[in-house]
C-alpha cells in the first residue's frame, strides 16, 4: 500500500483551496506549488517502482477490489504520470506571465497571464490524468476520463471568442457521445463478469467466457476512447480545438490531454483483453493509426496557420502508438518488447516536443500578432529562441537525431521490420518525410529575412518574444530531445507489473 | 426476471433512439437531448444488470445502482456545461451579427 | 370490512381516472392554450383528489396517509401557482403581438 | 398484470424518446424530454431502484429539464442550420435500428445466473451500520467514484462560470427572469420552499436506511432555492462571495479532510473510525447534500455577469 | 596496396603511453570545438570574437588527421549511448582534406561577408556544418553516423539559403525535401542493416561485415546506394545540387561542393562492403556514375555563370568518384576506398579553390580577372589531370582501380570532358569581372588552397596507393595523362573559334520537366484538405464513431471463434 499513490491524486485537488476561497495571485502561487509537488509525487511513485521492481498498489476505503476500488502503479503509468506532471507545470509556470512584459501596448507591467480559472483547470487536469494513469476500475476509469474532458473542455474557450467555443461544444459533444459508449462498453462487461477491476477481468476474460458480447464491450470501450483521443477518423474536434485555445491550454491538450484516453486503449488491449483478442483488433487500430499519419500529416502540410499546422501534426501523430498495437501483441519475444517500448517513448517525446511547439506557436503569435504562414516571414529574427524551440520540437516529430521522436521511430522501425509488417515501416518513414515537410515549411520561414518578404507589405513588429516563457517552451524542447539518449533497446522499466495482477500489492 | 429482460430490450431501443437522435440533430441542443436518451438507456441497462443480479436479501445488486447515480450526475454536468457553452455562443454570435451595423459605436 | 374498502377505492380510483381522461382530453382537444390550461388544471386536481381519496383506506399507517394527503396538497398548491403564471405569461404574450402588429420591425 | 404495466411502461417510453429525437423544434423536444425523464424514473421503480429513480427524476429530468428550458428561451428562434443530406435520415434509421438491434441480442445473451456483487455488499453492510446498500456503495465501497463525482460537479461549475464575461468571474449571475416575479410565483415561494426544504432535508436523513440520499436531497433544495430566486424572495447570490465559495467546497473538501481522517482513524484513506461510522457518513453527507444544493442551483443560474459598478 | 594500415604522417609514438587518450581526445575536440562554439554564440562576447577565431577551428581536425593512427577506435560514451569514432585511411584523407578547406575558407568567408549584417548567423551555420562534416568522417558507429550525417545535411541549408534570394529560397526547399527524403531512405537501410546484429547501435563495420549474408541485402543495398547517391547527386538525383551550390554566397559553395557532397562519398565507403565482391551492384553504381560524368560535362557546358558551371563539374566529378566505387566492389578490390577517398579529397581541395577563385573574379576589375581565370584554368586542369599536376596523381591512381576496357576508356575519356568543362570556366571566371581590386583577406586564403591542392595529392601519393610517386612521372603514363586532356582542349578552342548557339539549360535542368509532380502533390493535398472537411462533419465523423466500433467488434467476433 503506497500512500503516494493516493497524494497523487488529491495533491492537485487541494491546490483548488486556495484558489477558489483566496485572492488569485496566492491562488496561483499555491496551485504553481501544487504542480511542482505534483511532480515531486510522480518522480517518487516513478522512483519507487524503479526501486522495487514492482508495481505500487492501494485500496481505498480499506475494500479489496472487485467491491471496492484499487489504485495501482506499474512502470507504463508511473512513466506517463511524471511525464505529465512536468508538462503540466511547464505549462503553469509559462501562463504565470502574461504579454504585460514583452510589448510596449500593453501598460500593465506584469500584467496577469491567464486568469484563476485555467489554474483550476490545470489543477483538475492533474488530478484527472493521474486518475486515469492509477486506476483500476473501469467505471473509476469513466469519472476521470469525465473529469478530464470537463477540465478541458473550458481550456479551449477561455478567452470565450466564437470560434473557440463552437470548437469546444464540438468537443464536448464528441467526447460525451465517447464516453457514453465506452459505458455502454462497462455495464456489458459488468452484465457480463460482475465485476469492472482489470485485474479480476483480466483473470476472467483469459478464460474465453465472453463470447461476442466481450468483444462487443471492449470493441464499444475502444471506441469510445478513440473519439477522446481524436485518432483519424474521429478528429474532427482536434484541429479547431487545439488551434483556437490559448497557448498554454493548447499545449496541455495536445501534449497530455489526448494521451490519457491513448493509454488507457492501450491498457484495455494490453492488460485487459486476452492477447489473441489483442493480435485480432490490433490491425485495426494500426489501420486507423497509419491513416491518421498519412492522411492528417498531408492535411498539415496545406495549412495556412501555424497552430492549426501543429493541431493536424498531433492528429498525424496520434497514429504513431496505434502502430505499436499489432507490433507489441505479436507475441515475438524482444521485438515486441521493442515496439512496446518504442510506442511509449513517442507518446512521451511527442507530449514534450508538442508542448514545446505549441507553447511557441503562442509566442510567435504573440510577437507577430499573428500566425499567418505566409507572414511569418523572417520571425526567427524577433522570436530567435521560440523559433528554435519550435524546430527543437519539430526535430522529434520528424524523427532525426538526437531526439525521443528519432529513437521511438527506430524502435518501431526495427519491430516492423523483423515482423515482416512492410506496411507500417513504410508507414513510419511516410510520417517522417510528411513531418519534415511541414517542420521544415514553419523553419525555413522562420530564418528568411523578413525584409525580402515583399508580399506582406510590412515589416517585422516593434515586439520582441517574452524571453522568459520561450525559455520554458525550449526546455521542453530538450526535454524531448533527452528522451532520445535512451538506449535503443526495450526498457525494463515498461514492463513493471505486467500482467496486472494484485497479488502482493495488498495487506 | 422476465421483467428486467423487457426493459433491457427497451434500454436496447432507447440507445438507438439516442444515436439516431445524435446522427440527425441539425444543432447542438438536439445532440444534447439525443446524448441524454442514449445515456439514458445505458444507464438503464445498467438498471437491468443490477436487477438481473437480485440476491442476498436485495432487490438489485447495489453496485449497479450506485454507479447509475453516479452517472445520472456526470451525464447532468456534461449538459449543463453544453448548454451553457451553446448559450454563450449564441449571446457571442448574436453581437456579433449586431455588431457588423453597429460598428462605428465602439 | 376489506371488501367495502375495496370497493371505496374501486369507485373513487375509477372516478378520478375519468377526471384524468377528461383534463388530458381537454389539454388535446382545446383550441386556446388558456382554455387548455383551464381544463388540465381543474380536472387533475378532482382527478388527484379522487384517487388519493380513495387509496386512502389502503394505507397501512396514519402516517402514510398523511403523506398522501400532503402530496396532493402540494399538487394543489404547485398546479394553481403554476397555472397562474401560465396565464399571465400567455396574456402576456398575446398583448406583445398585438402591439407588435407590424410584424416587419422584427429581425430578419 | 405487472408485466404488462412494465411493457405499456417501455412502449411509452420509447414513445416519448422518439418524440424527442424526432421533433425538429427546440421546445417541443425538451418538454418531451422532461416527460421521457419522468417516465424513465418509474422505470427505475420497477428496476427496484427507487435511489435511482429519485436521482434520475430530481436531477435527470427536473434540474436537467430547467438547464435545457432556459438554453431554449436563450436560442435564436431559428438556427441557422444548413439542411442536412436527404439520405442522413434514413441512414441514420438503419444504422439506429442495427445497433438497437444487436444490443438487444447481448442483453438477451447476457449470462445466466447473473453476476453480482450483492452477496459481497450484504456481507460488509453491517459494518458501515447503514440500512441502504446502495448509500454503502456510494460512500463506503466506491467512496472514491463518489467523491471526484464531487469534483466534477464542482469543475461543471467552473465551466459554466469560465463562460462569464468577466474573466475573474465576479458579480451575481443574472435573474432568471428580467421581469419582476409574478404574484403567483412570489407566493409559491413563501410557501413552498419552507415545506420542500423539510423534505429535502427528510431525504437526506432517511438515505442511510431508505431510498434517499445527498444527491436526491441536494436537487430539492437546489430546486427550492430556484424557486426563491424566481418568487424575487432572494437574490442570486455573488460568485465572489467568500462564504458561497465555502459552501462550494464544503462537500468535495469535507469528504477529502474526512478521508484523510480515515487515515489517522482506520489506517486507510477514505476509511472511517471504526464504531462512528454511521455518524461520520452521515455528516460527510449533509456537507456533499449543501454543496450540491448550492452548486446545482448555481449550475442553472449561469455564469455571473461581471463585477458590479455601485 | 595498403588500405587501413595507412600509417599517419605525424609520427607521436614518442608519447605512446598517453597516446590512446591523446587520440581520442583529439577526435572528440575536433567535432566538440565547432559544435560548442556553435552554441557559444549566443554569447554576445564570443560571437564577437568568432570571425578571429574561425580560421582555427578545424585544426584540432587536421591535427587528428594527421596523428590519430589508423583504425583506431574509441568509445566515447558508455554503452547504452554508445558513441564511438574511429578513423581509417579515407576518414582521415577526408578530414584532412576538408580541415583544410574549412581552415582557407573560414578566413575568407570572414572577409567575402565583412559587410553582411547576417554575418552571425552564417558563421553558426558554418560551425554546425563543420561539425556534422568533421563528425561524418570520425563516427564508427551506427546511430552517431546518423545523427552526423543529419547534422552535417541540414546545417547546410544555412549555408546554401544565406543569400535569400527567390532563387536562393527554392534551391533550399528543394534542398531540404531531398535531405528529408535521404535521411528517411538511410533511416530505413540503418534499421536494417542494425537488426541483423545482435546490438541495436552496431559498429558500422561489423554491421557491413555481416551485409553479404543478411536477407535484407538487397533494400539495404539499394536504400544505402539510393540515399548517399542522392548526397553525391549522381544522375538522376543531382537536380538539387547545381542550383543549391549556385545560391550561396562564395564560401559557403566552396564548403558546400568541397565537403558536403563527400558525406555522400564517406557514406558509400562506410557502408558498401570493400573486400566482398558485389558484381551487379558494382556494375550499375559504375555504369550510373560514368553516365553522370558525362551528364555533368555536357550540361555544364551551356551554363553562363562560372558557380553554376563548377557545381556541374562538381556533378561530373562525383560521378566519376562513383565509378571508381563501382568498378572497385564489382571485383572486391582492395584499396577502392582509400584511392576513392583520395581522389575525393583532391576534388575537394581543387573544387574549393575553384570556388573562391569566383569570388575574388567578382570582386576584380576585368584584367585582374583574367589573371585570376589563369589560375582557376591552371586548377582546372589538375581536376582534369594535366600531368605533373596534382590532380594526374589522383587520376592515376584511380585507373589502378578501374580495369582497362570498356569502363577504363570512358573514365579516360571523361577527363577530355572535364577538361572542355573546366576551360569554360576559365573563360567564365574571366569574363566575370566587375571593377575594383579584390582584397587580400580573400586573395590569401584563395591562393593557399590552390597551392595545398596543387601539391598535396604528390605528397600522399605513394602512402596511397604504395606505389612510388616516379610511377606517374614515366613517359607511358605522361602520355596517358596528356592525351585527354590534349583533345579537351583542343575542342574546347574549337568551341571558342565556332561556337554553336546552344541555349543554356537552366540550372537543375531535368527539374523542370518534373512539373507535373509539384501539381500533383497540390492536387493531393486539395483533395486531402477537402476530405478532410467532409470527415470533419458532425454526422460523418458520428457514423464513423460507430463504424469503427463495429469493425472492431465485428473483427473480434468473425475472427476469433474459439473466444
Amino acid at each position: 500500500m503506497s500512500a503516494l499513490l493516493v497524494l497523487a491524486i488529491t495533491a492537485p485537488l487541494l491546490g483548488l483551496v486556495p484558489l477558489l476561497l483566496l485572492g488569485p495571485r496566492t491562488g496561483e502561487r499555491a496551485a504553481l506549488g501544487m504542480l511542482a509537488v505534483n511532480v515531486a509525487i510522480t518522480a517518487g511513485i516513478a522512483e519507487r517502482v524503479a526501486q522495487g521492481g514492482r508495481a505500487l498498489g492501494y485500496v481505498v476505503g480499506g475494500f479489496a477490489p472487485p467491491l471496492g476500488v484499487g489504485l495501482r502503479a506499474d512502470g507504463f503509468s508511473a512513466a506517463m504520470m511524471l511525464m505529465a506532471a512536468l508538462v503540466l507545470l511547464f505549462t503553469g509556470l509559462f501562463a504565470m506571465t502574461g504579454p504585460g512584459d514583452m510589448t510596449r501596448k500593453v501598460k500593465a507591467r506584469g500584467s496577469a497571464g491567464m486568469p484563476a480559472t485555467f489554474f483550476i483547470l490545470l489543477l483538475s487536469l492533474a488530478c484527472a490524468l493521474n486518475l486515469a494513469f492509477l486506476a483500476q476500475d473501469l467505471f473509476t476509469l469513466y469519472v476521470a476520463l469525465e473529469l478530464l474532458t470537463f477540465a478541458a473542455v473550458p481550456l479551449v474557450c477561455l478567452e470565450g471568442k466564437a470560434g473557440q467555443l463552437s470548437a469546444a461544444l464540438t468537443y464536448l459533444l464528441f467526447a460525451l457521445f465517447g464516453s457514453v459508449l465506452y459505458l455502454l462498453g462497462v455495464v456489458l462487461i459488468y452484465g457480463l463478469y460482475g465485476t469492472l477491476d482489470i485485474a479480476h477481468l483480466a483473470g476472467l476474460m483469459a478464460q474465453g467466457t465472453g463470447g461476442a458480447t466481450a468483444g462487443a464491450a471492449l470493441a464499444l470501450m475502444s471506441a469510445g476512447l478513440m473519439a477522446k483521443a481524436a485518432l483519424f477518423p474521429l478528429h474532427l474536434w482536434l484541429p479547431p480545438a487545439h488551434s483556437g485555445a490559448p497557448p498554454a491550454a493548447s499545449a496541455v491538450l495536445s501534449a497530455v490531454v489526448i494521451k490519457a484516453p491513448l493509454f488507457l486503449l492501450v491498457r484495455l488491449w494490453s492488460d485487459l483483453a486476452p492477447l489473441p483478442l489483442t493480435q485480432v483488433a490490433g490491425p485495426v487500430f494500426a489501420l486507423c493509426g497509419a491513416a491518421a499519419i498519412v492522411f492528417c500529416g498531408v492535411v498539415a502540410l496545406a495549412q495556412e496557420r501555424l497552430k492549426l499546422l501543429i493541431a493536424y501534426s498531433t492528429a498525424a501523430q496520434i497514429g504513431y502508438l496505434c502502430l505499436m498495437f499489432p507490433l507489441a501483441a505479436s507475441d515475438d519475444g524482444p521485438w515486441s518488447a521493442l515496439a512496446w517500448t518504442g510506442g511509449t517513448l513517442h507518446l512521451v517525446s511527442h507530449a514534450l516536443s508538442k508542448a514545446a511547439m505549441f507553447l511557441a506557436a503562442g509566442l510567435i503569435a504573440e510577437t507577430m500578432g499573428h500566425d499567418r504562414l505566409s507572414g511569418l516571414g523572417g520571425v526567427g529574427r524577433v522570436a530567435p529562441v521560440s523559433v528554435a524551440a519550435f524546430g527543437l520540437g519539430g526535430l522529434s516529430l520528424m524523427g532525426l537525431p538526437p531526439s525521443g521522436g528519432f529513437v521511438a521511430k527506430v524502435m518501431l522501425l526495427t519491430s516492423a521490420l523483423q515482423q515482416g509488417a512492410w506496411w507500417i515501416a513504410t508507414v513510419v518513414l511516410v510520417g517522417g518525410l510528411l513531418a519534415g515537410g511541414y517542420v521544415l515549411r514553419v523553419v525555413v520561414i522562420a530564418l528568411q529575412h523578413p525584409d525580402s518578404d515583399a508580399a506582406s507589405g510590412r515589416g517585422l513588429p516593434d515586439a520582441r518574444e517574452c524571453r522568459w516563457r520561450a525559455l520554458i517552451a525550449l526546455a521542453l524542447a530538450f526535454g524531448a530531445m533527452l528522451v532520445g539518449f535512451m538506449p535503443l533497446a526495450p526498457l525494463p522499466f515498461l514492463d513493471i507489473g505486467r500482467p496486472v495482477t494484485w497479488e502482493g500489492l495488498l495487506p | 426476471m422476465t421483467g428486467a429482460l423487457l426493459f433491457g430490450l427497451a434500454g436496447a431501443a432507447l440507445v438507438g433512439c439516442g444515436v439516431y437522435g445524435l446522427l440527425t440533430a441539425p444543432g447542438a441542443l438536439g445532440r444534447v437531448l439525443g446524448f441524454n436518451i442514449l445515456g439514458g438507456g445505458v444507464f438503464l441497462m445498467f438498471g437491468v444488470v443490477a436487477r438481473r443480479g437480485a440476491g442476498a436479501g436485495f432487490g438489485a445488486d447495489p453496485v449497479p445502482q450506485a454507479l447509475v447515480i453516479t452517472g445520472i450526475v456526470v451525464a447532468f454536468c456534461a449538459t449543463a456545461l453544453a448548454v451553457a457553452l451553446l448559450v454563450r455562443l449564441c449571446a457571442v454570435q448574436a453581437e456579433a451579427a449586431r455588431g457588423g451595423d453597429g460598428d462605428k459605436e465602439t | 370490512m376489506s371488501l367495502i374498502a375495496d370497493a371505496f377505492t374501486l369507485v373513487f380510483v375509477a372516478a378520478g381516472i375519468a377526471f384524468f381522461a377528461a383534463g388530458t382530453l381537454g389539454l388535446v382537444r382545446l383550441p386556446q392554450t388558456l382554455s387548455r390550461i383551464h381544463a388540465l388544471t381543474k380536472a387533475d386536481n378532482v382527478g388527484l383528489a379522487l384517487i388519493v381519496l380513495g387509496l386512502l383506506p389502503q394505507a397501512a399507517n396514519v402516517l402514510e396517509g398523511a403523506k398522501m394527503v400532503a402530496v396532493w396538497l402540494l399538487a394543489q398548491l404547485a398546479s394553481g401557482a403554476v397555472a397562474q403564471v401560465m396565464a399571465e405569461a400567455v396574456m402576456a404574450e398575446t398583448k406583445a403581438t398585438k402591439d407588435a402588429a407590424p410584424p416587419e420591425e422584427g429581425h430578419p | 398484470m405487472s408485466l404488462v404495466f412494465d411493457a405499456v411502461l417501455c412502449l411509452v417510453l420509447l414513445a416519448g424518446a422518439l418524440g424527442v429525437v424526432t421533433t425538429g423544434a427546440a421546445r417541443p423536444a425538451v418538454i418531451a424530454f422532461i416527460g421521457y425523464g419522468l417516465l424513465l424514473g418509474l422505470a427505475w421503480v420497477r428496476l427496484a431502484a427507487v435511489d435511482v429513480a429519485l436521482t434520475e427524476i430530481a436531477i435527470g429530468s427536473g434540474i436537467s429539464g430547467v438547464v435545457l428550458l432556459r438554453c431554449v428561451r436563450a436560442l435564436p428562434a431559428e438556427p441557422l442550420t444548413p439542411a442536412p443530406n436527404r439520405m442522413l435520415k434514413p441512414l441514420a434509421a438503419v444504422v439506429s435500428i442495427t445497433i438497437a438491434a444487436a444490443l438487444a441480442a447481448v442483453v438477451l445473451a447476457l449470462p445466466e445466473p447473473a453476476p453480482s456483487r450483492a452477496a459481497d455488499v450484504a456481507a460488509a453492510l453491517p459494518a458501515t451500520d447503514l440500512g441502504n446498500p446502495v448509500t454503502g456503495v456510494l460512500l463506503v465501497f466506491r467512496a472514491l467514484d463518489t467523491l471526484l463525482e464531487k469534483v466534477v460537479l464542482l469543475l461543471s461549475l467552473v465551466g459554466v462560470w469560465a463562460l462569464s464575461r468577466d474573466p475573474a468571474c465576479r458579480g451575481r449571475p443574472a435573474p432568471l427572469s428580467p421581469e419582476p416575479a409574478p404574484a403567483p410565483s412570489a407566493f409559491l415561494a413563501r410557501v413552498l420552499a419552507p415545506i420542500g426544504v423539510l423534505v429535502g432535508l427528510y431525504l437526506l436523513w432517511a438515505g442511510a436506511d431508505h431510498p434517499g440520499g445527498a444527491f436526491q436531497s441536494g436537487a430539492v433544495l437546489a430546486a427550492m432555492g430556484l424557486l426563491l430566486v424566481m418568487g424575487d424572495q432572494i437574490r442570486t447570490p455573488a460568485a465572489e462571495s467568500r462564504g458561497l465559495r465555502l459552501l462550494l467546497l464544503a462537500g468535495p473538501f469535507g469528504f477529502l479532510a474526512v478521508g484523510f481522517a480515515g487515515w489517522a482513524t482506520a489506517g486507510v484513506f477514505l476509511g472511517y473510525p471504526p464504531g462512528a461510522e454511521k455518524a461520520v457518513i452521515i455528516a460527510v453527507e449533509v456537507a456533499i447534500t449543501v454543496s450540491i444544493a448550492v452548486t446545482l442551483g448555481l449550475i442553472v443560474l449561469g455564469p455571473p455577469a461581471g463585477e458590479e459598478r455601485p | 596496396m595498403t588500405g587501413d594500415t595507412l600509417s599517419p604522417p605525424l609520427d607521436l609514438s614518442a608519447l605512446e603511453p598517453a597516446l590512446p587518450v591523446l587520440s581520442e581526445a583529439l577526435m572528440v575536440v575536433a567535432i566538440a570545438l565547432p559544435l560548442v562554439l556553435a552554441f557559444a554564440a549566443l554569447v554576445p562576447a564570443v560571437r564577437r570574437a568568432l570571425p578571429h577565431l574561425l580560421v582555427f577551428v578545424p585544426l584540432p581536425a587536421l591535427i587528428a588527421a594527421l596523428a590519430v593512427p589508423r583504425g583506431l577506435s574509441v568509445l566515447v560514451a558508455p554503452d547504452p549511448f554508445r558513441f564511438t569514432l574511429a578513423l581509417d585511411a579515407p576518414g582521415a584523407l577526408l578530414l584532412g582534406g576538408s580541415s583544410l578547406l574549412w581552415m582557407t575558407a573560414g578566413a575568407y568567408a570572414m572577409a567575402y561577408l565583412r559587410k553582411d549584417p547576417a554575418r552571425p548567423a552564417f558563421m553558426v551555420w558554418w560551425l554546425l556544418t563543420m561539425a556534422g562534416s568533421f563528425a561524418v568522417f570520425l563516427v564508427a558507429d551506427v546511430a552517431s553516423f546518423y545523427l552526423a550525417y543529419a547534422l552535417v545535411s541540414f546545417s547546410a541549408y544555412g549555408l546554401a539559403a544565406h543569400d535569400d534570394t527567390l532563387e536562393a529560397r527554392r534551391a533550399g526547399s528543394l534542398y531540404l525535401a531531398l535531405t528529408v527524403l535521404g535521411e528517411a531512405l538511410l533511416i530505413a537501410a540503418f534499421v536494417m542493416l542494425a537488426s541483423g546484429t545482435a546490438d541495436a547501435n552496431p559498429q558500422i563495420r561489423d554491421a557491413v561485415a555481416l551485409l553479404p549474408t543478411s536477407p535484407w541485402k538487397t533494400p539495404v543495398l539499394v536504400l544505402v546506394l539510393l540515399g548517399f547517391t542522392l548526397k553525391m547527386g549522381l544522375f538522376p538525383l543531382h537536380v538539387w545540387m547545381p542550383l543549391a551550390h549556385s545560391v550561396a554566397p562564395v564560401p559557403g559553395s566552396a564548403v558546400l561542393s568541397g565537403v558536403v557532397v563527400k558525406a555522400g562519398v564517406i557514406g558509400l565507403l562506410r557502408f558498401l562492403p570493400e573486400s566482398v565482391p558485389l558484381p551487379g551492384w558494382g556494375a550499375v553504381l559504375c555504369g550510373a556514375g560514368l553516365f553522370t560524368a558525362y551528364y555533368g560535362v555536357a550540361v555544364g557546358l551551356t551554363q553562363r555563370h562560372p558557380k553554376r558551371a563548377l557545381a556541374y563539374s562538381t556533378v561530373s566529378q562525383m560521378g566519376v568518384v562513383a565509378a571508381v566505387i563501382g568498378a572497385g566492389i564489382l571485383n572486391g578490390t582492395a584499396g577502392t576506398f582509400t584511392i576513392a577517398a583520395y581522389y575525393a579529397a583532391n576534388h575537394m581541395l581543387l573544387k574549393g579553390a575553384m570556388f573562391l577563385a569566383v569570388g575574388v573574379a567578382m570582386a576584380s576589375a576585368p584584367r585582374r580577372a583574367w589573371a585570376v581565370a589563369g589560375v582557376a584554368g591552371l586548377l582546372g586542369l589538375s581536376l582534369a589531370g594535366l600531368p605533373l599536376t596534382g590532380g594526374a596523381m589522383a587520376k592515376y591512381a584511380i585507373k589502378l582501380i578501374v580495369p582497362e576496357g570498356v569502363a577504363g576508356t570512358l573514365l579516360t575519356l571523361s577527363a577530355a570532358g572535364s577538361t572542355l568543362l573546366m576551360a569554360r570556366y576559365a573563360l567564365l571566371v574571366a569574363r566575370s569581372g566587375t571593377e575594383g581590386a579584390p582584397p587580400r583577406g580573400l586573395i590569401l586564403p584563395a591562393l593557399a588552397l590552390a597551392g595545398l591542392a596543387l601539391v598535396l595529392p604528390f605528397l600522399l601519393f605513394e602512402a596511397v596507393t604504395g606505389l612510388p610517386a616516379g610511377v606517374a612521372f614515366t613517359p607511358a603514363a605522361l602520355m596517358k595523362g596528356l592525351w585527354p586532356v590534349a583533345v579537351g582542349l583542343a575542342v574546347a578552342a574549337l568551341l571558342a573559334w565556332k561556337a554553336p548557339r546552344v541555349p543554356e539549360v537552366p540550372a537543375g535542368d531535368i527539374l523542370h520537366t518534373l512539373g507535373f509532380l509539384g501539381a500533383t502533390g497540390r492536387t493531393i493535398m486539395g483533395g486531402a484538405v477537402a476530405a478532410d472537411a467532409v470527415l470533419r462533419r458532425w454526422p460523418v465523423a458520428a457514423l464513423a464513431l460507430l463504424g469503427v466500433a463495429a469493425l472492431v467488434a465485428a473483427t473480434l467476433t468473425f475472427a476469433v471463434v474459439p473466444l
